[in-house]
């Protein structure tokens, strides 16, 4: 066990250390300053360009100044947006606990959802329910992400008027950033109106969530369906109905549990396909969150925030990714081979 | 009246075009304290009978038979649960790929424990209960030879050799205390010292517990190290049935006879490097069986009558299916009469 | 398992959360906060809360209105100047010195990061006046030091003085007579700052929050700003006026003009900045929703930058004039809700010269005459378009593919350049363009309010010149204009400046625009202001 | 004596044959098959097809409704959009570049990540590894993200959102290829090339690829419903093709101004998107069913 | 004469490290000498995990022995030298399933291996594959076929031809029947037994079956953990075996055939 966790922080700190090589060598290849790139200071004059060059070593040579950059990453100075001259660990301070909420209920609708219907259709496969299930994964995979928000802000929010279609809150709601969680920050927050706030974040949460969710919950119920037929198929399973055990039983001690463990490291790969969605669907939904903030910051060519708000983003995916990995290797006693799934 | 008691047996199943014939008609007993060896080489629905057996057929193939019964009860007409009680309690099976049948995820002494009906154990609270299990595995686990125990019940099966699964899963079906044991190539691609340990288990369980057992397998060196009867199948056919001693003595089929010479241990007389007995041909797919006697391609003595599917015939205890037996079976009854 | 019973229950868990998404659904009744707030959906994010530093009105209606106040005001009707924070003025024979008597008992925003100690007077509007004007003011090179509209106008060399008579008394003398000069007093961009909130920051060492966390008299307090979100008001409960407006006030910052429109349907917005001229039609056509409409003071226009070759060959600059045809430029971008522009001024304005000759659409001639300047044949020019819709120009973008069209059919093709509003306008002042897609919203009813910021030489260095061009015989006309206060007579140089611009083809005028807003037919008392700006001390909700 | 010759004719068909045998069982896949053949000819034949030139503007007719509504005309099927351009042609255009461009791309993933895979499967040790942390990485990088950056660097584009996608498909491939010549080469009849003394290019060729093909096919579909998303979500944004370049989702994009007067401009491009993700969805799936049957039987 | 194949010493090792914090777990299999003469036949057996399948993949080069050499007509065989090593000395291997690439037909597997070992034209090379598909049993006409069109007993003659197709002098076989049905194992049995008649090759074989073992070989070498622990003629070992495992495992055997004859 020792010796998987070793090698998994081995993994997880090579690639780490790969993705801060490339952020900062993204500096050099955008277009561009390099000094604006890495500091986000538009130099005014000669003498300001002399004095901030020296401040962040470039008239010293490339390793040094990658030490520089290692050490200002480690100690939280990241620098300031070229556009707006905030600090960039401010602003993604404020924007990616957005996106992680988002991201969070998204994937919490799509195992609640997917993961049942899989179940359910794998169970009773090629029954119409299986059939049901099946056609609405695949024509729900389907979606492009973006038309299928249009297609929600259409029916909810101009046909019916339902629900709201962009922001986190209304913004009258004046809810005082803690958190960074919309509706943890309300439950927090001390402000008059706070369960019409509540439900008020809550449902300006539904569109964006669900349009997130479709996509991967499509994915969730062919995961599983394929892996609970699959593991139902198995002599493992075949030998305890002959030992006179019940459906029930069969499916809660054996099947469940062996076709949850291979969908763990598959649930894994799909962080990175919920953060393309969630980015994408932040900019419809107006949604302030870290997908939105990088996509006006390539409108706007801010490369500083490009850079940070990349490694922010992919070192925290990349933890996440094997963290996840670990740990279903760690609980599945009969995988013993180190690879990822496929899509 | 016999334990098991399957005759005319049909399974059709969906090859994805036609429904085809994969069990024409089978038929086969097995006596309370008998140990009935089934014959028969890749596709010729040994498992497919063992399948039929304990009710895992799936549903849209089409089963259909005179008889198949257990203990006078009729298998096919029973509810779900009935059959499942049945299988809980008197029937146990053992699968050939003993470390597939086991759940990968969970520890062997768990399983072990999983199988051990409610029934066996003494009212009481859970934590007695649980005591209780464990003793009963241990004891169990000790029945069957596996002798440390300890070192093996909290692992998990793929991180054991075949044969001490094979045994935990013997264990398991030896909990619920059946009276048939269904043993479906129990010692497939096992070494000789190994396959007979199990052998000898088997062997002795159906000693000392007058346990029945239906022995599946193509190993005729295992099964005539044990077994009392034995029934010959040949793609879905049954091609010969009777007492191991009368078959090995006088096949009357020519199959029964071609399978018995393959094996060149039998033949003291053989001289090395000589050519064995062998049928000319394969066996046919399931796909492209041929109409009639299904031997009739590969038959040395095969001629037109062979369209037909031969009647069974029945000489006091021993039947074949053949138009042509290679001894007239007179002969037979009369030796037996001597 | 039991199959039915499975279904069951899954048809259960479908009924509970679609009832759920119901509830919250239905559950869309305004509750205090909503009732109490208005949102105000703009088209921007303001460059900073002090609109001396900015034309932009983005920065003018997120100010302007609600934070400050001015000395005067214009009433929005008739254009006539009113009182604001001077309650009388007094005009000297030689129209060379104003006198101010200013009110009493007016009171600065008192808000957590700043405390007034007292309440407004005389200091304030020297400070604010002198914060532009004297070059030596502390606060004058705070957040980048530029003032273009007074630059524009040249107003550092009219007034010679500001000067404190008592507490509530100010005296203004000029170098020389301006008639426009108490029309400029009253424009959004002479806000009245606080003198003591200044000096306050200026102990602290942070002098550049006097235009990020603002403090004036307007009716609305500043509460929070986040780029591109919205900015959050409060109101001033000690206003010196009574106001009926709400008590929370949001500007929610929505660029894109149908998503404008898509949250006033929903509700999340009150009233909308300029909406798309496409979706005019279904505001008009819905109960719920007013749309507020009226001609606009304001050109839309094509301009050179003039100091870059070939665009300072006027040549050239008429042969791309030529090459397009402005009329189905107005029916593609506006959908007919603008009249032709053939000058500067629109027919609302006295200046407006009717019989004003057309540039006309003539791709031959265009092209004989690139030929004749020697522009080759794929030749590649960039066409700036503003991301943003403006009352003169709602969509530039639309507007430049289009023109690009029309240009390639004589041989030029085009790259068409937009950044984000507030880099637009910087890379324009820096003079990056070859030619940009904008235009002008009058500040105030007075012809000079076009002629002078847009293609005065003093212009150009503040950035309203977009056209970079500078003529002493254009600036002579306009300066001569100014001394004279007959309109008649000043009519006529205008009219002469309009051969100029006509002749040299600095930039091309294209249309004068109807100004729209949208509003929520909860919302009573929203007005469009001509001279931009837009106010909500007066609206209610129903 | 006479050998009876009583039973059928043996029948096997290839392994290509057997996978179209069991997939065209599925109707739903032969349809799917249909619409994708529809697509592919759409992209061929787009310059015949379309009517008009997709960029000519005609301000006379701006935001005329499709022929099926009352006002429309049968000249412009799909009507026109803001800028007076005919929106059917311009539809025909946007599937021949979002598909014609997912093909290629998804054919340049696939060559490079099959060849980078199989490098790494084949060799062990410390340049299979590095090259596995590379991609791990570049796979942990949500899409959108390596999009921008390319964007970034190379500026915006219908050939740098190409790059992008590609580049982000490239870790697929390559995990795919890598197991499977890892499982291959563990393979008994890999040791016999070897020892007929096959060298890796040669056992790559003639061995592990007709065996990867099928996995290939069923990868690359998945691969290609994804490019295609790819592409449009990224000309959605406007990080993608620019003008004159006709994209499905930029022109999505380029109609939302309008979405109230004319909503079919945002519905059609929309719905080809989606129509062409859900057939080779819908043809991936049958495939894939076909190939576990083709075990199976 | 000279043998057909002589080993001299042969040890190979086989290093596992399971994890870094374990030490390296080392298997030795050797040293083993053996001789083999034109036409005969060597069966190894032992149990499971004896090195009888290291030793068969030494013999044929897949893997490189430490020490100890391999001689083929008393030339050494080098590792580098793979062309005479594969034309003399061929493998078959246990699953047909695994030895038989399902993607690829029957006829192009084939010509593969004379494309690589010899100088035969695309005519010369399915003249000749076609004449070996007939000696082993099959018929022209499973040039085309794939594994899957075939039986196991087919797939098996597939291997066979594979082996045979350059003429080698020794075949290597890994347990070659084991998953053979027992009439296809007889057919399959009689094939190898002809064409070793006809051909002259020697045989090593390896298999657990000690009732084929009997049967078709000369020598018998019984390893154990690595080592040979016994070796001789087929007869003098099967009727007095030495070594407590060899006697233990003919034991095993028989006493299942012995109780085959108590039927009688």
């Amino acid at each position: 066990m020792l010796n998987l966790l070793l090698r998994y922080i081995n993994l997880m700190v090579l690639t780490i250390a790969i993705l801060v090589i490339i952020s900062f060598s993204l500096a050099y290849m955008f277009p561009g300053d390099t000094l604006t790139n890495i500091s986000g200071i538009v130099p005014q004059s000669n003498e300001q360009r002399v004095a901030l060059e020296a401040v962040f070593k470039l008239d010293r040579s490339i390793f040094v100044q990658f030490w520089y950059y290692l050490e200002n990453l480690i100690s939280g100075d990241w620098g300031v947006s070229s556009s707006s001259q905030v600090s960039l660990l401010e602003e993604i301070s404020i924007a990616f606990p957005a996106t992680i909420e988002l991201i969070t209920y998204a994937l919490l609708v799509s195992i609640f959802v997917g993961i049942p219907l899989g179940f359910i259709g794998g169970i009773w496969h090629h029954k119409p329910f299986d059939f049901g299930v099946v056609t609405f994964s695949v024509v729900s995979y389907s979606f492009p992400v973006f038309w299928l928000a249009l297609i929600f802000i259409t029916i909810f929010c101009l046909q019916l008027g339902y629900l709201p279609l962009s922001g986190r809150v209304n913004f009258l709601y004046d809810i005082p950033h803690s958190s960074g969680f919309i509706l943890w920050d309300i439950m927090r927050a001390d402000i008059p109106d706070k369960k019409d706030a509540f439900l008020d974040a809550l449902r300006h949460l539904i569109l964006p969530t669900a349009s997130i969710a479709l996509v991967t919950t499509a994915i969730f119920i062919r995961f599983t369906r394929r892996s609970i037929m699959d593991e139902m198929n198995k002599g493992y399973i075949e030998a305890a109905k002959s030992r006179g055990f019940t459906t029930k039983q069969i499916f809660f001690k054996h099947g469940l549990r062996n076709s949850l463990l291979p969908i763990l490291p598959l649930m894994a790969m799909q962080i990175s396909t919920l953060f393309t969605n969630a980015m994408v669907v932040e900019t419809i939904f107006s949604w302030p969150g870290i997908g939105n903030w990088i996509i006006q910051a390539i409108y706007q060519r801010d490369y500083p925030a490009i850079r940070i708000g990349m490694l922010v983003v992919s070192v925290f995916v990349v933890t996440l990714t094997i963290t996840i990995e670990f740990i279903s290797r760690a609980i599945d006693p009969a995988r013993d081979k180190f690879q990822r799934g496929a899509v | 009246m016999p334990l098991l008691d399957v005759k005319n047996l049909t399974v059709e199943i969906d090859t994805g075009s036609v429904f085809v014939k994969a069990l024409d008609k089978v038929s086969l007993t097995v006596e309370t304290g008998e140990i009935r060896a089934l014959v028969g080489e890749s596709g010729s629905g040994k498992s497919l009978i063992v399948r039929a057996i304990i009710g895992a057929i799936p549903d849209h193939w089409i089963i259909t038979a005179d008889r198949l019964t257990w203990k006078g009860q009729n298998l096919l007409g029973m509810s779900n649960e009935q059959r499942r009680i049945i299988m809980r309690r008197e029937i146990a099976v053992v699968f050939q790929d003993p470390t597939s049948s086991l759940d990968p995820s969970a520890t062997l002494i768990s399983q072990l424990e999983e199988s051990i009906p409610e029934e066996l154990l003494d009212k009481g609270m859970f934590w007695h209960r649980n005591k209780q299990r464990r003793q009963i595995a241990v004891g169990l686990m000790h029945k069957v030879g596996i002798k440390n125990h300890e070192a093996c019940m909290q692992r998990y099966p793929h991180e054991i050799a075949a044969d001490i699964a094979q045994k935990f899963m013997i264990a398991m079906a030896l909990v619920s205390e059946p009276e048939l044991l269904i043993a479906d190539d129990p010692t497939r691609s096992m070494e000789s010292t190994t396959k007979n340990q199990i052998l000898r288990l088997l062997s002795g369980l159906n000693e000392t517990r007058k346990l029945a057992i239906l022995f599946v397998s193509h190993d005729l060196l295992a099964i005539s190290s044990m077994a009392h009867t034995m029934t010959v199948l040949y793609c879905g056919q049954t091609v010969e049935s009777g007492k191991v001693k009368h078959l090995h003595r006088r096949p009357l089929h020519p199959y029964t006879k071609a399978l018995l010479d393959s094996a060149p241990s039998f033949q003291i007389n053989l001289p090395p490097k000589s050519h064995l007995v062998a049928l000319p041909g394969t066996i046919p797919t399931l796909k492209h069986l041929p109409i009639g006697c299904r031997l009739g391609p590969r038959c040395p003595n095969a001629r037109k009558e062979c369209v037909k599917v031969p009647e069974q015939k029945m000489v006091h205890q021993h039947s074949y299916s053949c138009h042509f037996p290679l001894h007239s079976p007179v002969d037979d009854d009369l030796e037996n009469k001597q | 398992m039991n199959p039915n019973a499975q279904l069951r229950i899954i048809k259960s868990a479908i009924l509970l959360s679609f009832s759920l998404i119901l509830m919250l659904g239905c559950s869309k009744q305004k509750t205090q906060i909503t009732q109490a707030g208005i949102t105000f959906c703009s088209e921007g994010s303001p460059a900073s809360f002090n609109p001396q530093l900015d034309t932009s009105s983005t920065t003018a209606d997120a100010s302007s209105h609600q934070i400050y106040d001015r000395l005067l005001e214009f009433n929005t009707d008739n254009g006539e100047i009113e009182p604001g924070l001077a309650s009388s003025w007094l005009v000297s024979n030689d129209g060379l010195t104003y006198t101010f008597q200013l009110r009493k008992g007016v009171e600065f925003h008192d808000t957590p990061y700043f405390t007034p100690t007292r309440n407004f007077n005389a200091d304030d509007v020297v400070f604010s006046i002198d914060r532009w004007r004297v070059a030596s003011h502390p606060y004058h090179e705070v957040s980048g030091g530029s003032y273009p509209y007074f630059q524009s106008l040249g107003l550092k060399n009219t007034i010679k003085d500001v000067t404190r008579i008592n507490g509530y008394r100010v005296e203004i003398s000029l170098y020389k007579p301006d008639s426009s000069f108490l029309a400029n007093l009253a424009t959004d961009f002479s806000v009245i700052l606080s003198a003591e909130y200044g000096m306050n920051l200026l102990a602290e060492g942070s002098p550049s929050n006097i235009d990020v966390l603002p403090i004036g008299t307007g009716p609305y307090k500043f509460v929070s700003y986040r780029k591109d979100q919205f900015i959050r008001y409060q109101r001033h409960s000690d206003y010196f006026l009574d106001t009926i407006g709400p008590e929370h006030l949001v500007f929610d910052i929505t660029p894109k003009s149908s998503l404008r429109v898509a949250k006033l349907i929903t509700g999340e917005c009150d009233a909308v900045a300029f909406p798309s001229q496409n979706d005019l039609e279904i505001i008009r056509n819905r109960d719920d929703l007013t749309l507020l409409e009226r001609p606009g003071l304001n050109v839309g226009f094509w301009a050179f930058n003039t100091s870059k070759p070939p665009f300072d060959n006027p040549k050239v600059r008429r042969a791309l004039a030529l090459a397009i045809d402005n009329t189905s430029l107005l029916e593609a971008v506006y959908l007919g809700q603008a009249t032709r522009a053939k000058s500067l001024v629109p027919s609302a304005s006295w200046a407006y010269q009717p019989n004003m000759q057309d540039t006309g659409y003539n791709p031959v001639t265009a092209r004989k005459l690139l030929d004749e300047a020697g522009i080759p044949d794929n030749f590649t020019m960039n066409i700036w378009a503003m991301p943003v819709q403006r009352a003169y120009n709602p969509n530039a973008m639309k507007m430049a593919q289009l023109m690009s069209t029309y240009l390639a059919d004589v041989g030029v093709t085009v790259n068409i350049v937009s950044y984000d509003w507030a880099r637009f306008r910087e890379n324009l002042t820096a003079g990056m363009h070859d030619s940009v897609l904008i235009g002008w919203s009058a500040d105030n009813g007075d012809p000079d309010n076009f002629y002078r910021p847009l293609l005065t030489c003093a212009a150009i260095p503040s950035g309203t010149n977009r056209a970079q061009w500078c003529n002493p015989e254009y600036d002579a006309l306009i300066e001569s204009a100014l001394k004279i206060e007959d309109s008649d007579e000043r009519r006529i140089f205008y009219h002469r400046a309009n051969q100029i611009i006509f002749r040299e083809t600095p930039l091309v005028p294209i249309a004068h625009a109807y100004q729209y807003q949208a509003v929520n037919n909860q919302i009573e008392g929203l007005t469009i202001n001509p001279f931009g700006g837009i106010r909500f001390d007066d609206v209610v909700r129903k | 004596m006479a050998q009876f010759n009583l039973y059928q004719e043996e029948f096997h068909p290839s392994p290509v044959m057997h996978i179209w045998l069991e997939f065209k069982r599925s109707h739903f896949a032969l349809i799917g098959s249909a619409i994708l053949l529809l697509f592919c000819a759409i992209a061929i034949l787009a310059p015949l097809l379309a009517p008009y030139d997709p960029n000519v503007q005609n301000t006379n007719t701006i935001l005329l409704p499709p022929a099926w509504e009352g006002n429309g005309s049968i000249s412009h099927i799909f009507g026109t959009d803001a800028l007076g351009r005919d929106v059917f042609s311009r539809t025909l255009y946007g599937c021949r570049v979002t598909f014609g461009s997912s093909i290629f791309l998804v054919l340049i993933a696939a060559t490079i990540g099959v060849a980078l895979g199989t490098f790494a499967g084949i060799n062990k040790g410390i340049k299979s590894s590095i090259l596995n942390h590379l991609l791990d990485s570049l796979m942990a990088v949500p899409t959108l993200l390596i999009a921008i950056i390319i964007v970034a660097i190379l500026g915006t584009g219908l050939w740098n959102s190409m790059w992008a996608i590609i580049l982000a498909l490239i870790p697929q491939f390559v995990h795919q290829t890598r197991t499977f010549v890892r499982e291959e080469m563990k393979k008994d009849y890999i040791l016999l090339d070897k020892l007929d003394g096959a060298g890796s290019t040669r056992i790559f060729w003639s061995s592990i690829l007709p065996s990867m093909f099928e996995l290939l096919v069923v990868q690359s579909t998945l691969a290609l419903s994804v490019a295609i998303i790819d592409i449009s979500a990224l000309g959605f944004l406007n990080l993608g093709a620019q003008s004159p370049v006709v994209e499905l989702g930029a022109s999505l994009s380029q109609s939302l101004e309008v979405a109230y007067s004319a909503p079919w401009l945002v519905a059609l491009p929309g719905f080809c998107i989606f129509l062409m993700v859900l057939s080779i969805n819908i043809v991936g799936e049958g495939l894939r069913n076909a190939l576990r049957n083709r075990l199976i039987h | 004469m000279i043998p057909v194949l002589e080993v001299k010493n042969l040890i190979y090792t086989h290093r596992v490290r399971r994890s870094i914090f374990k030490p390296v777990d080392e298997f030795i299999v050797g040293p083993i000498d053996f001789v083999l003469n034109t036409g005969e036949t060597l069966a190894i057996t032992g149990h499971n995990g004896s090195g009888k399948t290291l030793l068969a993949r030494a013999l044929v080069g897949a893997i490189t022995p430490q020490q100890g050499s391999i001689l083929l007509e008393g030339k050494k065989a080098e590792q580098s030298d793979k062309k005479t090593r594969n034309h003399d000395i061929r493998l078959i291997l246990q699953h047909t399933k695994y030895s038989l690439n399902p993607a690829v037909t029957v006829g192009s597997v084939l010509g593969q291996t004379l494309l690589l070992n010899t100088e035969l034209n695309q005519q010369e090379r399915k003249t000749k594959i076609e004449q070996t598909l007939v000696k082993v049993g099959l018929l022209r006409e499973h040039y085309y076929f794939y594994r899957h069109m075939l039986s196991d007993g087919q797939q098996q003659r597939v291997s066979l031809a594979r082996a045979m197709i350059l003429d080698p002098k020794v075949i290597v076989a890994d347990e070659p029947f084991a998953a053979l049905d027992p009439s296809v194992r007889s057919q399959t049995v009689n094939l190898i037994l002809d064409i070793q008649q006809e051909l002259g090759m020697a045989f090593v074989f390896i298999s657990q079956n000690l009732g084929i073992v009997r049967h078709i070989s000369d020598k018998v070498m019984i390893m154990d953990k690595g080592k040979v622990i016994e070796a001789g003629s087929s007869k003098s070992v099967f009727d007095d075996p030495q070594h407590e495992v060899t006697r233990k495992l003919i034991d095993s055997h028989f006493s299942l055939v012995d109780k085959h004859f108590e039927q009688f």
